[in-house]
């Protein structure tokens, strides 16, 4: 039986770590990922967990003992945002090629500067290509739902790899919202033991993890991993699968709402795909056939899918919640605009960069997003590939 | 959707506009609505204006997006009247709580041509009388919901007995001075 | 148990021959010493920091290591080294391992792993307090890239980056103190040490460490025949005349209370130290006689507040 | 013990699906598979009859390349042994010599 509750996205994060008991928890603080740990501390405290919390000095220093921790033959997470993240950097790529599941909560915020403790993507879109699976929540329930299902396609067998659960900062990390929590032993039958082969303080033989590798196998080696990444892909299916059979609600790579008949569609992610429904269902009262793809999982990403599932449409905005400084569009535009290069048919496509460091994302944003696509479809003008929304702007509104 | 509420709080960084709004959800939560909770996060130190939002709904809503047209406003401090435009975007059929010792009119004068409902509630004489020192809160709460009716005002007092038996199940008297704080200022609201 | 070297070399070698340090290299002489203090009948993990030793004692697939080992970066070797350490005990509390298994926990990296980049990671552990112990190979430089200067070269050290020439007589700075720097963490055990006699002053100190709960600290100086310039087999003769000229006193501090294990009969002049190693060659041009004075001086003052703290 | 991958079978030859995960490796001092003994351009050589079996030049090898079997050296590891000479300068008894490789 389900619990009705209502919790923050980060209390929701929390309470399904206090459910799955990891071993070890090594934690520093930032804002808004701050209060995961402190939630967690008092679990500890009092005496819910007995898990292993380190505090550590620093972020770097948090996965760092993480990686050790998971290398040793534990479960290990930890939880961070923006400078942290970055901080994290070099040993994400590090935990990833060496192949430990660790489970990272990531509370999304943008990337300095100016400094700013508000949402957007910049943190996590910086690490994507890192290794790291990432997955992202529209809301408490999804953070939770998420984290509930990261240690099972972290530790699938040929995928052994890292992943981050993402959630928006601020916005679903302290928002209080309604959600499902699942009652704790049904949690615990869901996520299972972690049962890895080798480990470092197995008694029957030692575990040498992280070597110098010359170029005779560095090449090998990161196809091996890449192709770990692809193998994810099915994971997540599976668990998902699984998920919904043991608690009921649905996840895929990617959420398509409204896109069977779709003409016109805006591919995100996060919080603002959730803002963006509302206005799809305005548009749809109307009689405009807008849809929208959320994309769910950004490593591996879902390019197939994303391309099959716009591929009728006849005019697509890619949102953009970090500013990837290509000059010429986002990462989420540059993914899926690659990833659609082969279709027989395909939309006409624009990025729009917008939200950033939390500039509000509103209906009527999303609005103005469905109203120039319509135009482009009209006219067959696409008008500026990339641009930016919700900016105070000497130019004309592109919008 | 039409039937989804939505408030938007000012107070002081440190006064509890967060809270209230935590405490407003927790109370339509209770009822069996669909809430959300959010406060809008700066580096703000304490003393600072703070804005803190609530949609009360009966399906769950999606948008994550601030408040810009609210349905009522509560303003947790008098003072802000001077600095912040609170009524901004407010809906003409709603309404702005303040807790002052004031009458709604005396305050007209600060609201920027606001044209619509004022109503004000003296959260500081009520706290003090039944709590002994100053918590707004509680007042503010039970005005926002006598006001609003975004909750049923009798499930609301039923709610929030049960939620402070729970709370404070080793000081009972200190569950009497809430409910008494609670329905006097559910009573004490003018205009 | 008095030290036997005849028993110590009986133990199976814990640090296998076939890594790719270079010809003469005294971190293979440490780790092998290392290992060596870790009972036959417990195991160990060993958290290597990026380095000469990483890149030559595991390169896939060859490991030189008997025990568990893992690299993760550079800078955070204690770090991992506190993440192996709460497994361990959480795994021993959720009945994972047995209660009467043992196993040490290990940490050793450069003194660029250590003293610099490794040690707000070092500082971190030590305050936490976590069982372990850390060992530095102090070989004075960034080797592993090719002798640059670090917090650990001393002065007057001709290192890549400090090079000696027309305007310089090498690095400017004295050595930084680390082996104070960690007592000052209130480590239950500090010791240093180096490769001299038959390795007991060495064994035991690492021994003692690696049996002392809490974080524990042996800075090791590690002489390095490319970045010292000087002829490879002479390693323990350059040992010698460290602790000789108490350019590297040999001292062990255990709750607090500081102990020489090693006093000089004779305390020999700084020159014979440096002498014999190239880096210091331009120190002995016309002209440059004050950089002995100044290194002796130096020396003398190290010397004697050593010598307060250890009466 | 489960079966594993053994380092003897992991070459520069191999394709990328026999690799270990991770590149990790699970037994212990697999080194011993690298001939560092190529490396050697001078080379020790221990007269048997005047060494007194102190031992002190055993610890002093980097390269774990003077065995000790029973409490007593043995014959050089010369498939490791890169030729350092420290062992030769450690000897007391003038029982190591050190040569250059012919």
């Amino acid at each position: 039986m389900s619990i009705r509750d209502r919790l923050s996205g980060n209390e929701a994060i929390a309470t399904a770590m206090r459910q799955i008991n990891p071993d070890v928890f090594a934690m520093f603080p930032i804002t808004p990922s701050t209060e995961i740990p402190q939630y967690f501390a008092q679990y500890v405290a009092d005496g819910k967990v007995d898990t292993e919390f380190i505090t550590v000095e620093s972020e770097h220093s948090s996965l760092s003992a993480c990686m050790g921790a998971e290398a040793a033959g534990c479960r290990a997470v930890t939880a961070t945002s923006s400078a942290g993240l970055a901080y994290m950097n070099e040993v994400l790529y590090v935990a990833a090629s060496s192949r430990l599941p660790i489970v990272l909560a990531v509370s999304c915020r943008a990337l300095t500067g100016p400094i700013n403790i508000n949402h957007d993507y910049s943190d996590s879109m910086a690490e994507r290509d890192s290794g790291f699976i990432q997955i992202y929540a529209e809301n408490n329930q999804e953070a939770y739902d998420n984290y509930l299902q990261a240690h099972r396609i972290a530790e699938t067998a040929d995928v052994r790899l890292p992943i981050m659960i993402c959630e928006d900062g601020f916005i679903t990390s302290h928002a209080i919202e309604n959600i499902e929590l699942e009652e704790d032993d049904a949690v615990k039958a869901f996520v299972g033991e972690y049962k890895p082969e080798h480990y470092l303080l197995k008694e029957e033989n030692p575990l040498a993890v992280g070597p110098y590798g010359v170029s005779g196998y560095y090449m090998e080696a990161r196809v091996a991993q890449a192709e770990a990444m692809k193998n994810a892909k099915r994971a997540i299916l599976d668990v998902a699968a699984d998920f919904e059979r043991t608690f009921g609600r649905k996840y895929g790579l990617i959420e398509e709402y409204c896109m069977e008949d779709a003409e016109l569609a805006i591919v995100l992610m996060g919080s603002s795909a959730g803002t963006a429904k509302a206005a799809v269902n305005e548009l749809r009262a109307q009689g405009v056939k807008a849809g929208l793809v959320k994309v769910r999982v950004f490593r591996p990403f879902p390019g197939e899918e994303i391309a099959q599932a716009i591929s009728h449409c006849k005019a697509v905005a890619v949102l953009d919640k970090s500013e990837g400084f290509s000059g010429c569009g986002g990462p989420l535009f540059a993914e899926t605009a690659s990833m659609c290069i082969n279709l027989e048919k395909r939309p006409k496509m624009v990025d729009i960069v917008y939200g950033l460091g939390g500039r509000d994302f509103t209906v009527d944003h999303a609005k103005r997003v469905y109203r120039r696509l319509e135009k482009i479809v009209a006219t067959g003008e696409v008008g500026p590939i990339y641009s930016h929304m919700g900016q105070r702007d000497l130019r004309e509104d592109v919008q | 959707m039409s039937e989804m509420i939505e408030i938007r709080w000012h107070g002081r960084g440190g006064q509890g506009a967060k809270t209230a709004s935590q405490l407003l959800a927790d109370a339509a939560f209770m009822s069996g609505k669909y809430v959300q909770s959010f406060p809008e996060y700066g580096p703000e130190r304490s003393g600072a204006p703070i804005t803190a939002y609530n949609r009360i709904s009966e399906e769950r809503c999606s948008i994550h997006s601030n408040i810009y047209e609210p349905d009522y406003v509560a303003v947790v401090d008098e003072t802000l009247l001077d600095s912040v435009n609170v009524t901004a975007g407010l809906k003409a059929h709603g309404a702005v709580i303040i807790n002052t010792e004031k009458n709604p009119e005396e305050l007209r004068a600060k609201l920027h041509g606001y044209e619509g409902r004022i109503c004000t509630i003296d959260a500081r004489a009520i706290s003090q009388k039944h709590l002994g020192a100053y918590f707004p809160n509680t007042p503010m709460l039970a005005a926002v919901v006598a006001v609003s009716k975004c909750v049923d005002p009798y499930e609301f007092l039923k709610d929030m007995e049960t939620s402070y038996r729970h709370k404070f199940a080793k000081k009972p008297q200190v569950v009497e001075g809430n409910l008494k704080c609670l329905s006097e200022a559910m009573k004490g609201v003018k205009g | 148990m008095a030290y036997n070297l005849k028993e110590q070399l009986s133990k199976e070698e814990r640090f296998e021959a076939g890594h790719r340090l270079c010809a003469g290299c005294g971190a293979g002489i440490v780790c092998r010493a290392m290992m060596r203090a870790v009972e036959p009948e417990d195991k160990a993990v060993i958290c290597n920091a990026t380095g000469c030793l990483e890149v030559s004692s595991f390169q896939y697939p060859f490991t030189a290591w008997h025990d568990s080992y893992i690299h993760t970066a550079f800078e955070n070797t204690s770090a991992t080294a506190s993440g192996v350490e709460a497994a361990y005990n959480v795994m021993k509390r959720k009945g994972k391992i047995p209660a009467e298994r043992n196993v040490k926990i290990l940490a050793i990296g450069g003194d660029g792993g250590t003293y610099d980049i490794g040690f707000q990671s070092l500082s971190g552990a030590l305050e936490r307090g976590h069982d372990f112990t850390y060992f530095c190979y102090d070989n004075n430089a960034y080797m592993n890239t090719g002798t640059q200067r670090s917090s650990a070269t001393p002065r007057f050290a001709s290192a890549t980056t400090t090079p000696a020439g027309v305007e310089s007589v090498g690095k400017k700075q004295a050595q930084k103190d680390l082996t104070q720097i960690v007592v000052s963490h209130g480590s239950p055990y500090v010791a240093q040490t180096t490769l001299i006699g038959n390795l007991k002053d060495f064994h035991e100190k690492a021994h003692k460490a690696i049996y002392t709960q809490g974080a524990t600290f042996v800075n090791v100086l590690c002489p390095c025949p490319r970045g010292w310039q000087y002829p490879a087999e002479d390693l323990i003769k350059i040992c010698k005349l460290a602790v000789d000229t108490c350019v590297w006193p040999l001292y062990e501090v255990e709750n607090g209370e500081y102990r020489l294990t090693y006093e000089p009969k004779k305390k020999l002049p700084v020159e014979e130290f440096m002498s014999l190693q190239g880096r210091f060659k331009h120190c002995f041009k016309p002209g440059n006689e004050w950089t002995i004075e100044a290194a002796q001086q130096y020396v003398d003052k190290k010397w004697e507040e050593l010598l307060a703290k250890c009466k | 013990m489960s079966e594993f991958k053994k380092a003897k079978d992991i070459n520069e030859q191999i394709p990328w699906q026999e690799l270990t995960t991770g590149c990790e490796i699970y037994e212990p001092g697999t080194s011993r598979l690298t001939m560092t003994g190529e490396w050697r351009s001078k080379i020790p050589v221990w007269n048997a009859e005047k060494c007194k079996q102190c031992l002190l030049c055993a610890p002093f090898c980097p390269d774990s390349s003077i065995p000790v079997k029973d409490g007593k050296r043995t014959e050089f590891d010369y498939d490791h042994c890169k030729g350092c000479g420290i062992c030769f300068k450690a000897c007391p008894f003038g029982a190591i010599d050190w040569k250059e490789v012919h």
